[in-house]
C-alpha cells in the first residue's frame, strides 16, 4: 500500500514547536531534522527525566476545566480572525490549526486501542477494533465517530451518514448535535455562516490523511429547534481513495 | 447539503435514554485536547513569526492578557470569592483556587520579598507543557518561554480587580532547568475610576 | 436600631433641615444608644468633621435621581421607598407638596416609612407649618429649627428607636456621655455664630439646679439635659413609654 | 430551577464605565422605555451608585484605635483616617437593593466593576441566587465568546438563549 502521501515524519517536537508545513500536498523536506531522542543540543533537567520517561497513558483520563479550553480556543479564533479577511480564510486557518492534532491523535488512538484492546474503546462497528490501521472508509469513519470523539469530547458523535446520491458517492457526514468547541461561541449576524468547528474538521482531516485517506473535511451549521448549535462535518474523499475502495471491495478486504 | 444521506449508525441506542442527562453541561474536558490545542497555538505563532521567539513570547503574553480579562469574571462567578485584603492573600488565591479551577494544578508560593510585593510560583506539573519538547534549533531553549501565556493571564485578570502586576518566567523544565518558576511582582493598586472617595 | 442622619428638603431642592447623630463608634456592649444632644459643643470636635453641607447636596442628588428613575420605570404613581447598601439603609418619604424626608439608619432597622410620615404629620406640620412665627417658605432652613420641632423629633426618634430595641435596662445617658458624642445641628444659611449663640443660651439655662421641665426648654449642648431630664422627667419618660409611642407632650 | 422567577421583570447590565451594554425585558410590569432612556438611566445610575457609596455614614474613632498591625500586609490599604464604617467587617458598597411600591431593584456589582440590575416585583424571593446564576451565564456565554469585545454592547445569541430558557422555566 503506498505510503500516505503527506504523512510528515515526526518532528522533534512531539507536540508543539514547528508544525509540519501547512502546504500539505508536497512532501515534507524534514529529512534533515534529526530524530535522535537525546540529541546533544537539547538540555535536560538534572534528574534526566524527559517526556519520554513518562508513560504515554499517564494523562489519558486527566481532565481540565472546560473554561480553559474555551478561553484558549476563543483566543485562537480571535488571533486567526485578526490575520485573515472573510469566513472562508478563517475556517481554512482553523482547519490548518487542527490538522497537526489529527496526525498526533491518530497514533495515540492506535496505541491506546491495541494496547488495551478493551471492547469499550472499539466503536459499535461490526468487527472489533482492527489491530492495524483501518483499510476501508467505513472502518475509518467508525474509528473517528467512536474512539476519536470519545477521546476528544468524552462521548461518541451523534450520527454517521453516507450520501446516497449517485454523483457524490465519496461524501460522508458526521453529525454532532452539540459540538463542545462551539458551546460559548456566538458568531455575529454578519458571520452567521461561520462555524468554528472547522478546527475539529481539521483534526478529522489529519486523522484521515494519517491513515492514507486523502480527504477534505468542512463543518456546516445545521441548527434544529432542539439543537441550535448542531454541526455536520462533510467528509469528501479524494478520487484515488475511491478507486482503491473499489479494488479492495472486489478483493473482499474488510 | 442538498443530497440526501443514508444513516449508517446513529450513536449507540442505549445512550438515547441519557439524552436529557447529556444535555447538562459537563464542565470538564479531556486534558490532552487542551494540551494539544495550546501546542498548536504556539506552533502557529512560531510559524507566523518565523521562529522569532521574542515575538512569540510577547504575543503569547498578549493573548494571555486578553484571556485574563475575561477569565477573572468566570473565576469570580464560579468561586464567589471576595476582594483580597492584601497581596499575600491574592497569591494564595491565585495558586490554590485559580490554578486549581482552571489547570487542575496547585503551584507553590515561595520566595516572598520582605516587603511582600513579590513572590514566585513553582509549578511541579504544567499541563500546558505535557508531551512537549522544544525545537532543537539551539535557540528555542534559550529564548522561548513555552507557557508564557500564563503570565499574561495573571496580568490581565489582576488588572481587572485593580491590581497592576508584572509576571515573567524565571526557569522552565522544558529549557532543561530543574523547576518551572514564575516571578510575580505587584506594581501598584489601581484607584477605582469612581469619583474620588471623601477624605 | 441606629439612626445616622435625617434631612428635610423643600420643594426648591434645598436642604432646610439636617440632623446627624454620630453614635459612639466602638461601644462594646450591645447597641450604642443614639444619644442625641442638640448644638455641637464647638470645642469638642478634635477631628476634622467632613464639611457637612456637601453631604446634604450629595444625599439630595442621590435621592432626586433615584426618585426620577423610579418614576420613569414604575410609572408616575410609583414612589421610591428605600434603598440599602452593605453599610446603611436610606429611607425616603415625599409629600405631595414635594417636601422630601430622608433618613439614614443601620441595616437592621425596619421600614421607617410610617415613622417619616408621622414626623411629617405630627411634627413638621404641627410645629413648623402651623407655627405662626415661622415663614411659609424656609429659605436656608429658617424657622424649621424651632425648639419645639427639635425636641419632638428627639422624642419621636428616641421612643421609636427604643420601641424597636425593647429598652436597654439601667442605661443612663449620663454615664455614657464621655464628651465625644456630638450632633451637628446645621441649618444651611444660619451663620455659625448664631448657632453657637442659641446653644450657649440653652446651656446656661440648663445648669440651674432645679430644672422645671417646660415645653420650650431647649436641650443643652453637652447632654446635661438628659441627666436633669431623667431626674425631673422620669414620670414623663415612663408616661411616654406606656402611652402610644407618638404622644409627646403633656 | 427557582420556581419564583415569574416575578422577574427585566435585567440591565452596565459596564464599569457606566455604559449600558445589555437590556432585556422578561415580563411586563414596568413601563418599557426607549433604548435611549435606558442609556441615560444606566449612566445616571452609575453616578448615583458611586455617590451612595461615598455618603456611607462614618463613625469617628475618638482615640485612634491602634489599627491591628497586620504584619503581613504588603502595600497597606489606605490607612484608617480616624473613621470606621457602621459594620467594619463588610466592605463598603454602593446601592444593593432599591425598594419602591411597584418593583424591587437588585444591584449586584462584580469586583471588576460590572453592574447587574435586576428588576423584580417586590415579593420575588431568592433574588440573589437568580442574579448569581445570571452572572455565571454572563461569565460563560459572553466572556468566553471570542466575538464579544469587552465593555461593548452584548449581542451574544447564546447568552440570550440560555438566559431566556433559564428565566422562563425551561432549564
Amino acid at each position: 500500500m503506498a505510503a500516505p502521501p503527506r504523512h510528515a515524519t515526526m518532528q522533534s517536537i512531539s507536540n508543539g514547536g514547528i508544525a509540519p508545513g501547512t502546504d500539505r500536498p508536497q512532501a515534507q523536506q524534514t529529512q534533515q531534522a534529526q530524530l535522535s531522542q537525546q540529541s546533544p543540543g537539547l538540555r535536560v533537567p538534572s534528574n534526566r527525566k524527559t517526556i519520554y520517561d513518562r508513560h504515554l497513558n499517564r494523562s489519558r483520563n486527566a481532565e481540565l476545566s472546560r473554561a480553559s479550553f474555551a478561553f484558549l480556543f476563543g483566543e485562537m479564533v480571535t488571533y486567526a480572525q485578526r490575520r485573515v479577511t472573510g469566513i472562508q480564510d478563517l475556517e481554512k486557518r482553523l482547519n490548518e490549526q487542527g490538522y497537526p492534532l489529527g496526525l498526533r491523535l491518530l497514533d495515540l488512538l492506535f496505541y491506546r486501542s491495541t494496547s488495551t484492546s478493551s471492547s469499550a474503546l472499539s466503536s459499535s462497528s461490526t468487527s472489533s477494533s482492527p489491530p492495524n490501521r483501518p483499510l476501508r472508509i467505513i472502518t475509518l469513519l467508525h474509528l473517528i465517530h467512536g474512539p476519536l470523539w470519545r477521546l476528544l469530547f468524552g462521548r461518541a458523535a451523534d450520527a454517521l451518514e453516507h450520501s446516497v446520491s449517485p454523483d457524490t458517492p465519496n461524501e460522508y457526514m458526521i453529525t454532532d448535535n452539540d459540538p463542545m468547541v462551539n458551546t460559548y461561541i456566538s458568531a455575529p449576524r454578519d458571520m452567521s455562516m461561520l462555524n468554528c468547528a472547522a478546527y475539529v474538521a481539521g483534526i478529522i482531516e489529519g486523522v484521515c490523511d494519517g491513515c492514507g485517506f486523502e480527504t477534505k473535511v468542512s463543518a456546516h451549521n445545521q441548527p434544529t429547534e432542539l439543537w441550535p448549535s448542531r454541526t455536520v462535518f462533510l467528509v469528501r474523499f479524494g478520487d484515488p481513495v475511491m478507486e482503491r475502495e473499489k479494488v479492495l471491495e472486489r478483493a473482499g478486504v474488510k | 447539503m442538498t443530497n440526501r444521506f443514508r444513516c449508517i449508525s446513529v450513536f449507540e441506542p442505549e445512550l438515547i435514554g441519557f439524552l436529557h442527562m447529556r444535555r447538562t453541561r459537563v464542565d470538564k474536558v479531556n486534558a490532552e485536547l487542551v494540551t494539544l490545542t495550546y501546542g498548536t497555538i504556539v506552533a502557529q505563532l512560531c510559524q507566523d513569526y518565523d521562529s522569532n521567539y521574542q515575538d512569540v513570547n510577547k504575543q503569547l503574553d498578549k493573548m494571555g492578557y486578553n484571556i485574563g480579562m475575561r477569565l477573572i469574571e468566570d473565576f469570580l462567578a464560579k468561586s464567589g470569592v471576595g476582594r483580597c485584603a492584601n497581596f499575600r492573600e491574592t497569591a494564595d488565591m491565585i495558586a490554590k483556587v485559580g490554578f486549581k479551577i482552571f489547570l487542575n494544578v496547585t503551584p507553590t508560593v515561595t520566595n516572598w520579598t520582605s516587603d511582600n510585593t513579590q513572590f514566585s510560583l513553582i509549578f511541579e506539573d504544567n499541563p500546558l507543557a505535557d508531551f512537549v519538547e522544544l525545537p532543537d534549533d539551539g535557540r528555542a531553549q534559550d529564548e522561548l518561554w513555552f507557557s508564557n501565556i500564563l503570565c499574561g493571564v495573571l496580568r490581565g485578570s489582576l488588572e481587572m480587580v485593580q491590581m497592576q502586576i508584572e509576571a515573567h518566567f524565571v526557569s522552565d523544565v522544558l529549557r532543561g532547568d530543574d523547576t518551572t518558576e514564575m516571578r510575580v511582582s505587584l506594581v501598584r493598586y489601581i484607584e477605582d475610576e469612581m469619583p474620588p472617595e471623601e477624605e | 436600631m441606629v439612626v445616622y442622619s435625617f434631612y428635610i428638603f423643600d420643594r426648591h431642592a434645598e436642604c432646610i433641615y439636617k440632623r446627624r447623630w454620630l453614635p459612639r463608634p466602638t461601644s462594646t456592649v450591645g447597641k450604642s444608644r443614639s444619644d442625641t444632644v442638640s448644638g455641637a459643643a464647638p470645642t469638642g470636635l478634635g477631628q476634622t468633621v467632613r464639611s457637612t453641607d456637601d453631604d446634604s447636596k450629595l444625599v439630595f442628588g442621590t435621592v432626586f435621581s433615584l426618585r426620577n428613575m423610579v418614576r420613569k420605570l414604575g410609572g408616575e404613581d410609583d414612589n421610591f421607598v428605600s434603598f440599602t447598601t452593605s453599610q446603611y439603609k436610606l429611607h425616603y418619604y415625599e409629600t405631595p407638596t414635594n417636601t422630601k424626608f430622608v433618613m439614614l439608619t443601620d441595616l437592621k432597622s425596619p421600614s421607617m416609612r410610617i415613622a417619616l410620615q408621622q414626623i411629617y404629620i405630627n411634627l413638621f406640620v404641627e410645629y413648623v407649618v402651623k407655627n405662626p412665627l415661622s415663614p411659609t417658605e424656609h429659605p436656608g432652613g429658617v424657622g424649621v429649627n424651632n425648639e419645639l420641632f427639635e425636641e419632638s423629633l428627639e422624642q419621636n426618634l428616641e421612643v421609636s428607636s427604643r420601641e424597636q430595641v425593647h429598652v436597654r435596662k439601667g442605661e443612663t445617658a449620663g454615664s455614657h456621655r464621655s464628651g465625644h458624642i456630638e450632633a451637628i445641628i446645621y441649618k444651611s444659611g444660619i451663620s455659625k455664630a448664631q448657632e453657637r449663640h442659641s446653644c450657649n443660651r440653652a446651656h446656661t439655662a440648663a445648669d440651674s439646679p432645679v430644672v422645671k421641665h417646660t415645653v420650650l426648654r431647649a436641650p443643652a449642648c453637652d447632654g446635661t439635659f438628659w441627666r436633669e431630664k431623667k431626674i425631673t422627667g422620669a414620670q414623663h419618660r415612663s408616661q411616654a413609654r406606656q402611652g402610644h409611642p407618638y404622644r409627646l407632650f403633656m | 430551577m427557582p420556581d419564583n422567577t415569574r416575578g422577574v421583570f427585566s435585567l440591565i447590565i452596565i459596564n464599569k464605565a457606566g455604559g449600558l451594554i445589555y437590556q432585556r425585558e422578561f415580563q411586563s410590569g414596568l413601563r418599557n422605555l426607549s433604548t435611549n432612556d435606558y442609556l441615560v438611566l444606566a449612566g445616571t445610575f452609575h453616578g448615583v451608585h458611586a455617590i451612595t457609596r461615598s455618603i456611607t455614614p462614618k463613625i469617628p474613632i475618638s482615640q485612634p484605635a491602634p489599627s491591628p498591625a497586620t504584619s503581613s500586609t504588603g502595600i497597606t490599604a489606605p490607612a484608617a483616617s480616624g473613621y470606621s464604617y457602621p459594620n467594619p467587617g463588610v466592605p463598603v458598597s454602593g446601592l444593593d437593593y432599591l425598594e419602591t411600591d411597584k418593583f424591587r431593584m437588585t444591584c449586584f456589582q462584580t469586583l471588576t466593576g460590572t453592574k447587574f440590575l435586576l428588576f423584580t416585583d417586590p415579593l420575588t424571593g431568592s433574588v440573589d441566587t437568580i442574579i448569581q446564576k445570571i452572572y455565571e451565564l454572563y461569565a460563560d456565554y459572553v466572556m468566553k465568546n471570542p466575538f464579544y469585545q469587552i465593555e461593548m454592547p452584548v449581542r451574544c445569541e447564546a447568552f440570550d438563549r440560555h438566559l431566556g430558557a433559564w428565566l422562563r422555566g425551561r432549564t
